[in-house]
């Protein structure tokens, strides 16, 4: 199944090419992340529940760095990789599918979204730390296009702070992984997780080494991820990208930041965590408390859904935070659940722009009336996002809280379980904006989700959140197992 | 006797180079320029180069400086004339090259043999063209068989940028 | 005579004087044609530098004052590679030159020539040789388009900071020569490892060191660098910015580690000078290169910040940092050269340097704009293409090296630096170009060298083993 | 007194730095290129002196200082040749050798 | 097979969305007969008497944290299954008569099918989270439910502030369960009762006397919210926006009612705190004392039926602080009844008044509507504590707990009775009683039999519901403590008291003869709220978005990009552009080079 994995990987990038050489844009985008996802399904449905350790390892000696580096291109799925390898799968299908027909120059369109596609595939199936970093910077530069280009409003500023913030963010991390790599005993640096994992079990780092690697990922980590106070670029970025880019962006890449936090910190810097948790958890109250503030002002739907993004981020770190087997799997099951959401969310944002002409609150208003189905697909995602029962961030929460509680002082998780108030206050803000009460004159005529082939990548996202939601142990039983492993338990 | 043609060459030199960076006419700074020039040959000569000296008041007192001195009275440059002497910018320059000279100085007391006394009557072997010769044919063939690729290139470049324009 | 016939230096002088007399003999000769001569030769030396019976073995030659060593072997094949990639640009600039176009593109070669001697010097008299071999005829080369007041300000700058530099340099060589009593890289190393340190050798060192880095254009000597680069026609703006960089570094490298600087009391603190040197060149490089609004001033500025790149990896002092170095410049060399390469393709038919004159390029030129993009993007050091293994390189040498604050500059110079590259390709992909401007063709040759240099980037980007293995090879063998 | 009597290295020395300082401080202060040229080979002839003195007064006497000062004067003439073609060509375009109306390329 | 009492509404509900909806007769009929499956199946768990036993599955399962969805069929839940699934079934069938020509007639039935399913979720949840997560649930299709009418801008505001307030209940809820679980370790309704009973206090409680009172006063808030209990009972009025049969089942009956069931239902650890009971009976005496002295200034017919409501839930909850759950949720069961019958009642004026809701409109319905009118009444005298009907006895259980409790509290409640007798003989005599009031009147006509049915049912229920309910909530020692008679005399009094100064006032005249604009403002608590909270939150959000926009995102982020640019405008001042400068530029880096190397390497020699 080894092969599999890597054929997963290639796909979008032969895609590319293919595209490039002239095959039908569309089709060949879709069929590619179509095939992608029944392939994870696949993978996911051959994946021996219950083991801790990488499956499907296969590795590429070829890529080597040569003397001075030993990293090893490698790749292979945990549960934890498996199940962001499906959110990813899922969300790149859907938005391949949410991209208009009529889109400009489809071409360049479609290869540099199927190349963000890769970068995220690849950074969640690398088991070498160093390839997950440049997975993950593939995706940057075609981002910054595709929002400069093909975005909307304040696009060009947005894509240039986003890019610039991002790669400041990634060098910072750059800076960690090298300080983290150069802090291992000379003769067993390496890369690779497993190798890693081997050589700091013996001999841990020393404490105070640790606190300034942890600092430095924080921060890398923290700006990919959009941690407070360095969430600037996220909001007006998800706002300015086309809906694709935003549910891929928002959904899917921002998570490796979390991922990155998950693989690196929990394992092996423990000590750092411990030490600077203080400033952790303040830089993690103001994401829930502050940007949750800040999200209710919003005045436009790309916006609000940009600042709710960062604020559930604080939910994710918040789980990390706490360090126990219950946070760091409410973290997990967040990370697909948030992913799911805001892509949904997005992908809807960006039907009711083509449809309405805008999302500003104050030009819409009624379009349940007109759009039904978008407005039950759109009160779906809403109320995941504001934390509903049967929807899976509900889930993922209800374990952050209950890690917070037992490892925090209480007024920490009474400030973070505020928070949903806090989105219960801006979502249903919007949606009593969008879809309820009087259609305004001013909005053109548009016709709802009318067929099957524009309606399944909204109703597979939702149908994600409503299985999660309900039995969110079909996670768990593959997380648990890694969690108990980064844990060193 | 060293030392009274030292101090003689030595004024002389240093009042030849301040007289080609004040000489407000160029012509005057270039002929300061070949006295000094001339000057420091015979320095070398005080340093037993007697080749070193032909070679010096061949190529710079001779060729160069007619060069210079060509292309000044080509030119017609005047105009500097007219203008005062930047006292501003002599302070200026001048402050700089005493640092300058501070450090100069500082490193000057520790160079070694710095005490050694210049002496004539001491028997030194004598440097003349056919032992530099023989190294610059042996030893150091190889950058005196670049300095011919420089010439060219020189040769080159000055046609390059002087050739006359085909219309 | 042998050892002169297997010289690089020599067959592409050999080359290069046939094609002179080949000129004066048929000067109706479309320098198209001469370019590819040229370009075959370079390639024939290069190839020759591969082949073992064309090659003089490792070891030193000419009494100790030009040595064959893995160094010198890399930078010659580098220096090579340019000659070709900057033969190719002229041919395609060539015509814009009023007259004498055939000489510019014989005097590369000329330049080359030096610097393939610089490579192998080992001695500070064909060191100054062959360094006045390359300034000389930069020179001629910077202001070529005499026609233009621009080329000739440039010239003329050139000409006088180069020729203080020297001036510089040469009483550097003095006081050394007056302290060691030889002019030989590893006789003065032995004489100052033996005898006692004293002022009037730091003097010296600190003489020599300004001559250098002038040529590698280290803040406060880089100063001539952007209004050269700018005033410079591109090509000749190309050879500086990789040539004559690459030429500075390898002596740098050589004094560094073999020679004066490597005196294991005063390591240390030549480390920590440059480390200074090469934060300060970072910062004013990548800074002032943001308000720039002059496409060649913009990378003039940002070659600078290059530069202090690598001192950065060299001041480190390790096998790391030179690691590091080597493979920085292989990425400079692709990606700038790349870049200049387009730079004078595109500016020829839209008649300016101007980032306005590249706005909507991307429809105009859909290849020259991804290129350009490329060579961007790969400067600005993002994965995965080849610049930024020079980075990853540069900062793991700093954080080796312990000098964190190094690696903090690094790291806001790389986000800034991708600030003033994107600013590029916005200008290119986001603006629309003016009214009525025609869509810029690139001929049959320079497409193959565009996909070329692209291929170059892209594919060493992500598979760099090739490279890796050159560069250990360099490496092997000797005590850095 | 010793020091005015007893010419030592030194004194050659100081000499050469004299000249290589007003070579300096010629080059700073004149505006006309072709004296800022002419400075500079002031300062290189100052090196050519410290050469020849340490070549002179070294333990072992030896010849590799002649040979740099030889190589040094040959590349100055070829570097002077070419700075004043430069220059002449720069004179026909602008009639001026004044560096203060040579600031086109600037910022 | 068991879960069928919570599948079936649950099967209903997506059903209908997901392929009936196109078919409205079939949809409304699943709908109901999934009510009327749950019904069945909560009757046949009932007589089994808890007996019967519900399998249940992991939903979580971590080291630490265990949450299983399953159910706990005691004798609480079973008597509450019954009234939900009971009255719900009367509700469903009337609001087909009163829907019946909506077009999103499908829908609203999805909704119902939704709404009873978590209803029934909450009362057999057998831990915390579970009953967290159906609790937020009924939340939800109470917001739905509410903003039916989407389109009106009133309902989708109300419906949205119902959620929000709830959500702020619900924050000290969740909070409360953390609480629960860090104390003892777990959230199962069985284990915690177990181990509370065993009287030996955890640790974490036994060093801190405060967090009992903390975790209580938390999951006290979670029925502040859902019960609508005074700071939070605002939602609750504004809630009548939605249609008329989802006040009756979720804003009467069952919903409102959830909060007094799961205070029940964790009334041992409530216990452990003597304070918590007492902030309990004081706000829920605040509460009823408050919403009766609002009602008496209404003239919206649900406005006032609601805050009828409010009181009320402010009597059941005052029981729960007395320590009389029993009572409580007797009282609970009996205000389904008679609250349900008296909604639809209102609902079949408002029908055939085509919505119409001013009392002040109607008047003489009386002839017009017989049906309703005499249900109406029955449900009017059972919630004013008539004697022998229904609402008597719950609310006399209730009174007397609280004379042998607190006096103070019994006093409020005391005169919270007459002012109820007061305030809905107010309304039956302005709406049914006396001359039409306005044209609007004219052309009502009784409610076809698939509305008067459920009130019938409903009003025989409100009728003999105290007879099977005494016995089952209080069992048979009610009345043997002292002071049984004294009570049960002074409300009889207040209950004549009450109607017959309703009914002297308002009988003739046509317009509202008493004005104290403090009570027909709400105590003005919308503006109070308006004021305090929704601007405040507003202040606060502009305030911090000014802060992000322009400290954050400007001066820190835009003004690191000015910074940069500064810098590089005045590095390339540097390069002026004059040779002679920059030959000083360079010979000065030449001197600090030199005095770097010669200065900083001295310590060498």
């Amino acid at each position: 199944m080894s092969e599999l994995l890597i054929v997963i990987l290639i796909a979008p990038v032969l895609a590319c090419l293919g595209i490039a050489a002239g095959l039908p844009a569309k089709k060949t985008a879709l069929m590619t992340v179509l095939f992608n996802l029944v392939a994870s399904l696949l993978l996911a449905f051959k994946f021996q529940i219950g083991s801790a350790g990488y499956q499907f390892v296969s590795s590429i000696p070829a890529m080597s760095l040569g003397n001075y580096f030993n990293t090893n291109l490698k790749f292979g799925v945990d549960g934890l990789s498996l199940l962001l390898l499906l959110l990813t799968t899922v969300v790149s299908a859907a938005a391949v599918a949410v991209v208009p027909n009529d889109i400009k120059r489809p071409r360049e369109f479609f290869i540099l979204l199927l190349l963000v596609v890769s970068g995220a595939l690849g950074a969640f199936l690398s088991i070498d730390l160093f390839f997950l970093y440049i997975f993950h910077e593939i995706a940057l530069i075609p981002t910054f296009i595709l929002v400069g280009v093909w975005g909307n409003q304040d696009r060009k500023f947005a894509a240039i702070q986003m890019t610039i913030y991002l790669t400041l963010g990634s060098m910072v991390l750059l800076a960690g992984l090298l300080g983290f790599y150069f802090a291992m005993p000379e003769n067993v640096r390496s890369f690779d997780l497993e190798e890693i994992r081997v050589a700091l079990t013996a001999s841990p780092l020393a404490a105070s080494v640790q606190g300034w690697i942890y600092l430095l990922l924080l921060g890398g980590f923290g700006i990919l991820a959009s941690l407070c106070p360095f969430h600037t670029w996220a909001p007006a970025g998800d706002a300015a990208a086309p809906a694709p880019v935003a549910m891929l962006h928002a959904g899917v890449l921002k998570k490796v930041g979390i991922y990155g936090l998950l693989r690196l910190a929990v394992p092996f810097l423990h000590a750092g965590v411990h030490q600077y948790v203080d400033l952790f958890l303040i830089l993690i109250l103001l994401n829930v408390i502050y940007i949750g503030v800040v999200t209710i002002w919003q005045k436009e739907l790309g916006f609000m859904l940009g600042y709710s993004s960062v604020m559930h981020m604080g939910m994710l770190f918040l789980g990390i935070a706490s360090m126990s087997v219950l946070g760091l799997t409410g973290t997990v099951i967040l990370m697909l659940a948030h992913g799911f959401d805001i892509a949904l969310l997005f992908a809807l944002n960006g039907e009711i722009r083509r449809r309405a002409g805008s999302t500003h609150f104050a030009d819409l208003g009624g379009l349940a009336q007109r759009m039904p189905k978008l407005a039950f697909l759109f009160v779906i995602g809403g109320l995941a996002s504001l934390g509903m029962p049967g929807l899976a961030n509900f889930a993922g929460e209800i374990h952050v809280f209950f890690a917070a509680w037992k490892a925090f002082p209480w007024w920490v998780t009474v400030l973070a379980v505020w928070g949903i108030v806090i989105s219960a206050i801006y979502i249903l803000r919007a949606v009593r904006n969008i879809f309820f009460g009087d259609v305004p004159s001013t909005l053109p005529q548009s016709e709802d989700l009318v067929k099957w082939s524009q309606r399944w990548p909204f109703v597979m996202l939702a149908l994600a959140l409503i299985v999660i939601g309900f039995y969110p142990r079909i996670l768990t039983v593959f997380v648990q197992p890694v969690v108990n492993s980064l844990l060193g338990l | 006797m060293e030392a009274i043609t030292f101090w003689i060459l030595a004024i002389g030199l240093i009042a030849a180079a301040w007289s080609v960076i004040l000489q407000r006419n160029p012509v005057a700074s270039a002929l300061s320029l070949v006295a000094g020039f001339i000057l420091l040959g015979i320095l070398f000569l005080t340093l037993n180069s007697s080749f070193l000296m032909m070679v010096q008041i061949i190529v710079y007192a001779g060729a160069v400086m007619v060069l210079f001195l060509f292309i000044i009275m080509l030119l017609d440059l005047k105009t500097e004339e007219k203008r005062p002497v930047p006292y501003l910018r002599l302070a200026v320059a001048l402050l700089i090259a005493a640092i300058f000279g501070g450090f100069f100085f500082s490193a000057l007391q520790a160079v070694p043999n710095g005490h050694k006394v210049l002496s004539w009557s001491q028997p030194v072997p004598h440097v003349d063209a056919g032992e530099i010769g023989q190294l610059l044919f042996s030893k150091y063939v190889l950058p005196f068989e670049i300095t011919g690729v420089l010439l060219l290139v020189a040769t080159i470049g000055v046609i390059v940028l002087s050739k006359k324009e085909i219309k | 005579m042998k050892q002169f016939l297997l010289m690089p230096e020599f067959q592409l002088l050999v080359w290069a004087l046939v094609l002179f007399v080949f000129d004066a003999y048929r000067p109706q000769t479309k320098p198209r044609t001469l370019a590819w001569l040229g370009i075959l030769g370079a390639a024939l030396v290069l190839g020759a530098t591969f082949v073992e019976p064309l090659t003089m073995g490792v070891g030193q030659y000419f009494h100790g004052l030009y040595s064959v060593d893995g160094l010198s072997i890399f930078f010659k094949q580098f220096f090579l590679v340019t000659l070709i990639v900057v033969l190719w640009m002229s041919a395609e600039f060539v015509e814009v030159l009023p007259l004498a176009r055939n000489e510019f593109l014989l005097l590369p070669m000329l330049t080359t020539v030096g610097m393939l001697l610089l490579a192998s010097a080992v001695d500070f008299t064909t060191m100054f040789v062959a360094l006045e071999l390359v300034t000389i005829s930069f020179y001629v080369l910077v202001a070529y388009q005499r026609n233009r007041s621009a080329s000739l300000e440039a010239g003329v700058k050139y000409l006088i900071i180069g020729a203080l530099s020297t001036g510089f340099l040469v009483y550097g060589i003095a006081f050394l020569y007056g302290n060691a009593g030889s002019t030989s890289f590893a006789t003065i190393l032995e004489t100052l490892s033996t005898n006692p340190l004293n002022l009037s050798i730091l003097f010296a060192m600190a003489l020599i060191l300004v001559g250098l880095c002038f040529k590698i254009s280290a803040v406060p000597f880089h100063i001539w660098a952007p209004d050269v680069y700018q005033g410079a026609p591109t090509p000749v703006t190309a050879f500086l910015a990789v040539g004559s960089k690459a030429a500075g570094f390898v002596v740098l490298l050589r004094l560094v580690f073999f020679s004066c600087f490597g005196n294991p009391v005063v390591a240390p603190y030549v480390s920590s000078l440059l480390a200074v040197l090469a934060g300060v060149t970072v910062i004013l490089g990548t800074f002032a290169a943001l308000p720039q609004r002059n496409l060649k001033r913009l990378l003039g500025y940002s070659s600078i910040g290059h530069a202090g790149f690598i001192l950065m990896a060299l001041s480190c002092l390790s096998p790391r940092g030179v690691n590091a170095v080597l493979i920085y410049l292989i990425s400079y060399l692709l990606a700038g050269l790349l870049a200049f390469f387009l730079i004078t393709v595109v500016s020829k038919q839209v008649e300016g340097e101007e980032l306005v004159n590249f706005s909507g390029l991307s429809k105009r030129s859909p290849l020259a704009a991804f290129g350009l993009t490329v060579a961007f993007v790969s400067m600005a050091g993002i994965p995965p293409l080849l610049g930024f293994a020079g980075k990853l390189g540069v900062l793991a040498a700093a954080w080796e090296a312990q000098r964190y604050v190094l690696v903090g500059i690094g790291v806001i110079a790389a986000a800034v630096g991708l600030y003033y590259y994107l600013s590029i390709v916005r200008y290119m992909y986001w603006n629309e170009a003016a009214d009525g401007t025609a869509a810029v063709k690139l001929s049959c040759s320079a497409k193959w060298l565009v996909w070329l240099l692209v291929a170059g980037v892209i594919v060493f980007g992500i598979y760099q083993m090739p490279i890796a293995t050159v560069v250990d090879q360099v490496l092997l063998g000797r005590n850095w | 007194m010793e020091a005015f009597t007893q010419i030592t290295l030194n004194h050659y020395l100081a000499l050469s730095g004299i000249l290589f300082m007003i070579g300096m401080i010629g080059v700073m202060m004149r505006r006309n290129i072709i004296v800022i040229y002419m400075s500079l080979e002031l300062m290189l002839n100052a090196a050519n002196l410290a050469l020849v003195s340490f070549s002179r007064f070294s333990a072992v006497p030896k010849l590799d200082g002649h040979i740099m000062v030889f190589l040094i004067i040959t590349v100055a003439a070829a570097e002077v040749a070419v700075g004043l073609a430069l220059i002449v060509a720069l004179y026909r375009l602008k009639q001026t050798t004044n560096t203060g109306d040579l600031t086109s390329l600037k910022f | 097979m068991n879960w069928v009492v919570l599948l079936a509404p649950l099967i209903s509900a997506v059903l209908i969305t997901l392929v009936l909806h196109p078919m409205k007769k079939l949809s409304v009929l699943v709908s109901i007969l999934a009510c009327a499956v749950s019904f069945l199946a909560s009757l046949c768990l009932f007589y089994n008497n808890g007996a019967m036993h519900l399998s249940s599955i992991d939903w979580l399962d971590l080291p630490g944290l265990k949450v299983q969805i399953g159910g706990m069929a005691d004798h609480l839940a079973c008597l509450m299954l019954l009234v939900v699934s009971g009255v719900g079934l009367c509700i469903h069938i009337f609001a087909y008569g009163y829907m019946k020509e909506d077009p999103g007639l499908s829908r609203f039935f999805a909704k119902l099918s939704l709404f009873m399913f978590s209803m029934l979720g909450i009362v057999l949840a057998n831990n915390l989270v579970m009953m967290f997560i159906f609790w937020e649930l009924v939340g939800l299709s109470s917001y739905l439910l509410i903003g039916f009418w989407f389109q009106r801008p009133s309902a989708a505001e109300a419906a949205k502030k119902a959620f929000i307030v709830n959500r702020l209940g619900d924050f000290g809820f969740l909070l409360g369960i953390l609480g629960v679980w860090l104390a003892w370790g777990t959230v199962d309704f069985k284990e915690l009762s177990q181990q509370v009973a065993s009287g030996h206090l955890p640790a974490l409680l036994a060093n801190n006397p405060f967090a009992v009172t903390l975790i209580g006063i938390g999951l006290f808030m979670g029925c502040v919210g859902k019960s609508a209990q005074f700071p939070l009972h605002v939602w609750l009025p504004d809630a009548m926006e939605g249609p008329t049969p989802v006040s009756a089942l979720i804003h009467a009956a069952t919903m409102v009612a959830a909060g007094v069931y799961m205070l029940c239902r964790v009334f041992f650890i409530l216990e452990l705190s003597h304070q918590v009971l007492q902030v309990i009976a004081s706000l829920g005496a605040l509460t009823a004392i408050f919403a009766a002295l609002i009602a008496t200034q209404q003239n919206d017919i649900k406005r006032i039926l609601a805050y009828s409501t409010l009181s009320q839930l402010g009597y059941m909850v005052m029981a729960v602080g007395l320590g009389a759950t029993q009572a409580a949720m007797f009282h609970l069961s009996t205000h389904a009844f008679f609250k349900a019958l008296l909604f639809l009642g209102a609902g079949s004026v408002i029908h055939s008044l085509h919505h119409e809701q001013d009392i002040w409109k109607m008047g003489g319905l009386w002839k017009k509507m017989p049906v309703t009118a005499w249900t109406f009444l029955i449900g009017t005298l059972a919630l004013t504590g008539c004697p022998l009907l229904s609402g008597f006895f719950s609310k006399d259980a209730i009174l007397l707990a609280a004379f042998q409790h607190n006096k103070l509290v019994f006093s409020v409640g005391i005169i919270t009775a007459g002012l109820t007798a007061y305030y809905m003989f107010r309304l039956f005599a302005v709406a049914f009683l006396g001359k039409p009031r306005s044209h609007a009147v004219d052309h009502a006509h009784e409610s076809p039999l698939v509305m008067t049915a459920p009130l019938t049912i409903l009003a025989a229920l409100s009728v003999f519901g105290a007879l099977f309910g005494q016995e089952e909530y209080l069992g048979l020692e009610h009345a043997n403590h002292g002071g049984g008679w004294i009570v049960m005399g002074l409300s009889v009094c207040m209950f004549v008291l009450g109607i017959s100064g309703g009914l002297l006032l308002y009988l003739k005249s046509r317009e509202e003869p008493i004005h104290i604009s403090l009570f027909a403002n709400k105590f003005y608590s919308d503006e109070l709220y308006e004021a305090i909270f929704v601007n405040g939150q507003q202040l606060l959000a502009r305030l911090l978005d000014w802060v992000d926009r322009w400290i954050v995102g400007g001066f820190l982020v835009r003004g690191s990009a000015v910074l940069s640019t500064i810098t590089g405008e005045v590095l390339r001042l540097l390069q002026g552009g004059n040779l002679s400068a920059y030959v000083m530029v360079f010979i000065v880096g030449v001197v600090f080079l030199c005095y770097w190397v010669l200065v900083y390497l001295k310590p060498l020699f």
